[in-house]
């Protein structure tokens, strides 16, 4: 009999990074992780830039510093629309935004994660508090609920999701160094393609059960991407 | 290793064991390879002796396993058990989670497919598996998340209750979820729940479709060609 | 100059079982992490048990199996009422619910990770497709988010939480063991007071900051509770 | 060591630089030992040098640090970044979390306090810190999360914008957060917003109240005893 504790469940999981960007088309909704630039999927962000696919929607929490990371698709007129909570250290995003060439919709930072947790985990939206009585709550929903109102702010996919991680295992388990997990994580389960650059792919058995914080079963393909700045 | 089919027995031969490996086989070649699966308490917990050759799938404990396994005599931990409270382990290239995570897993709609029993099931496939009035209230557990969010919800079932019927036009039991249900296996045959009510796409050979109809009260359309469900 | 890099922050977070449970009088809403037994912190609720309090409102996934952590609290009658996904395995329950001596919420599993988790991370309910049509959604509202209905189901927060992991340092870092984390990491948030089992307190970085599963910020007080089962 | 008083000085005396040290120094008299703090870029990053002795703080990046510490020169990693981007570090005792997480504890009451800059406060406690319209629309951040989730909300900022006032009876600008604010701390002094209006509680001493009153749009009630913010 088979049973599933003979052996690992085998893993075709790890592409190059041609292959992995192939999933991404012109028009698409793609997710990119990181924090300024920290965490984003490096390798795989030059090669989405080096094909040539333009009006994206990108959801990022920021688009990092000049030339840097997911900067990179503003700068080259990659997307169409931009979800984020903060674009301040990026002119070219201001820049196009004048000339009409890119919309943007700004999200609160706690929101947007939220936004992309309930689109990864199957609920129907986000009930906060947070932007109500701004410009966020403009023309939005809200709910009463035991005397107290919320905004409802729905739930965020995309088409791809393009993550980064420091080990990844060839099944697809994660795990993050330092801050890089930031978005990652949410973003993982928010998308049809889940596209993960690894640092380092190590052995299955590398990370511990216990230290796994996203389950291989979200990530569709593996690149191994390189570390950035070096180590 | 396994046969992916069942032999055909006569119908003398069905006694609960050979039932439920009838079930059991049938259900286990609807598994793809990579599969992420859950597997209800039980029958469903036999599917995995029975993949076809090549198939690996991912199992899931709700309570916080990806890539559970079994636990040997001896091997037992009262940090790891399954979701039935059970000794369990975490396959090498698993990974343990957290409640919120693993049901963002199964709500979000990241499982391929969920295994579990039922009380009964209708011809829209609404089920009810998880209370009967004034009798049997144990919870729901994670059954109702399960049947909402899996990607196949596959009914495995002796197919009556005592000789009652126990796939009906509408349920009477408070159900688990509207509209949940994708297909119901049984040892008398497959049936696909469809937009335009239940089909019988394979029968077991041992039975006839007049028996199989008459131990159904939904209607049920026969596929042509029927298959074997063995 | 004092900089909060100069050492790290002290700690008095570490008390007796005695100590702890001080914390929980009767008719308090108690959360306990756990399920079926396994990440209950076993030593606090026997001490929960020998103190005498009564009329608890207990959020739990499970009563565990008789005589085996928090079924003992049903089988002691120190509970009023009770929010469970599952009490199939402990007959005490069905046996108060039937003398009308405890009340039982039902809730899917799912939905209680996901009420706790909205009590402990201040947003306004769940939005969830999980109970609609069944007796779960009976006098609970319903909203419809782009042609989709959801059933809006309310945060849970309670006055204690009481959680259990295996390695915890003296500032409350957790990490868990195996299956132990369960509805310990949602219930560690949504509670005034959170008091921690360790079957090993550790020193300070004796938990890597990217395995810290629990940041200490949300444990008051810390309990060495010793080894369920041994090792 | 830090002293927790600033020297009293003459008006002259009041440079930048001294300006953002007094209230860096008031400000940290608010922080207890153990809080758990998210300070916003620019002058709240300047609180923790200025905490009395015997307390500590717990610092947040909302980025994904607990414990957030500070990066000497040659130790900077691509690993790991505060919440303007910058090198940071995690002490020791520390965790780094996930976004939503983080959040999580934002806007779930765990933080004690959040200090932050502003363009405008006004007599309610509304607080608008992010945007003007046609000009600057660098984005909310998290800005939005952390005025409304945390325990304490302290405004850390010069009391006027080239002599205008940023006090107001009502904000111009589009808000962050209504009613959020509870403390506004400036180079003139310590205004409490209370269900009654602004409340003057200490005074820099350099400053006449007529001074404060003048250079505050909003009405201000003066506290007796009013105290010394140095």
């Amino acid at each position: 009999m088979t049973t599933t504790t003979d052996a690992p469940v085998t893993s075709h999981k790890l592409v190059s990074v041609a292959e992995a960007v192939a999933h991404v088309e012109s028009g698409m909704t793609v997710m990119i992780g990181g924090f300024m630039g920290c965490g984003n999927p490096h390798q795989v962000v030059e090669a989405l830039c080096a094909k040539g696919v333009t009006d994206l929607t990108l959801i990022a929490t920021d688009t990092s510093r000049p030339g840097y990371g997911v900067a990179k698709l503003v700068e080259q007129h990659r997307l169409r629309k931009l979800y984020a909570s903060h674009v301040g250290l990026n002119p070219a995003v201001a820049t196009q935004m004048n000339a009409g060439e890119l919309e943007v919709e700004l999200c609160p930072q706690g929101t947007l994660a939220e936004r992309i947790r309930a689109g990864g985990a199957g609920l129907g939206g986000v009930l906060t508090p947070t932007g109500l009585g701004t410009p966020v709550a403009d023309g939005k929903p809200t709910v009463e609920i035991d005397g107290r109102t919320f905004l409802l702010e729905k739930p965020l996919r995309a088409d791809v999701a393009l993550i980064s991680g420091y080990k990844i295992d060839v099944l697809g388990n994660v795990w993050y160094r330092g801050t890089t997990r930031n978005f990652n994580v949410v973003m993982a389960t928010a998308a049809d393609v889940v596209i993960a650059e690894a640092d380092h792919v190590v052995p299955l058995g590398a990370i511990p059960p216990e230290d796994v914080v996203t389950p291989g079963v979200l990530v569709d393909y593996i690149v191994e991407g390189g570390v950035p700045g070096g180590d | 290793m396994a046969t992916d089919r069942a032999p055909v027995l006569d119908k003398a031969s069905l006694d609960k064991g050979t039932i439920r490996e009838i079930i059991a086989r049938r259900v286990a070649r609807e598994l793809k390879d990579g599969d992420f699966v859950n597997l209800g308490i039980g029958l469903p917990t036999m599917i995995p002796d029975y993949l076809p050759d090549g198939v690996r799938v991912v199992l899931e404990a709700e309570n916080g396993i990806v890539l559970a396994g079994g636990c040997g005599a001896g091997e037992e931990s009262p940090y790891v058990v399954n979701a039935g409270g059970q000794p369990a382990s975490c396959q090498v290239g698993g990974a343990f989670i957290d409640s919120a995570t693993s049901f963002g897993l199964i709500r979000g709609g990241h499982m391929d497919a969920t295994v579990l029993g039922a009380l009964q099931v209708d011809q829209a496939g609404n089920l009810a598996n998880w209370i009967i009035p004034g009798k049997m209230v144990p919870g729901m557990g994670g059954a109702m998340d399960l049947v909402v969010g899996a990607k196949h919800v596959i009914v495995a079932m002796e197919h009556t209750q005592k000789g009652a019927p126990k796939i009906l036009p509408a349920c009477t039991l408070p159900l688990t979820a509207v509209a949940c249900v994708d297909l119901i296996v049984t040892e008398m045959g497959v049936i696909e729940v469809t937009p335009h009510g239940l089909v019988l796409t394979e029968i077991n050979p041992v039975f006839t479709v007049d028996e199989v109809c008459a131990a159904t009260a939904a209607e049920l359309t026969v596929a042509e060609p029927l298959g074997s469900m063995l």
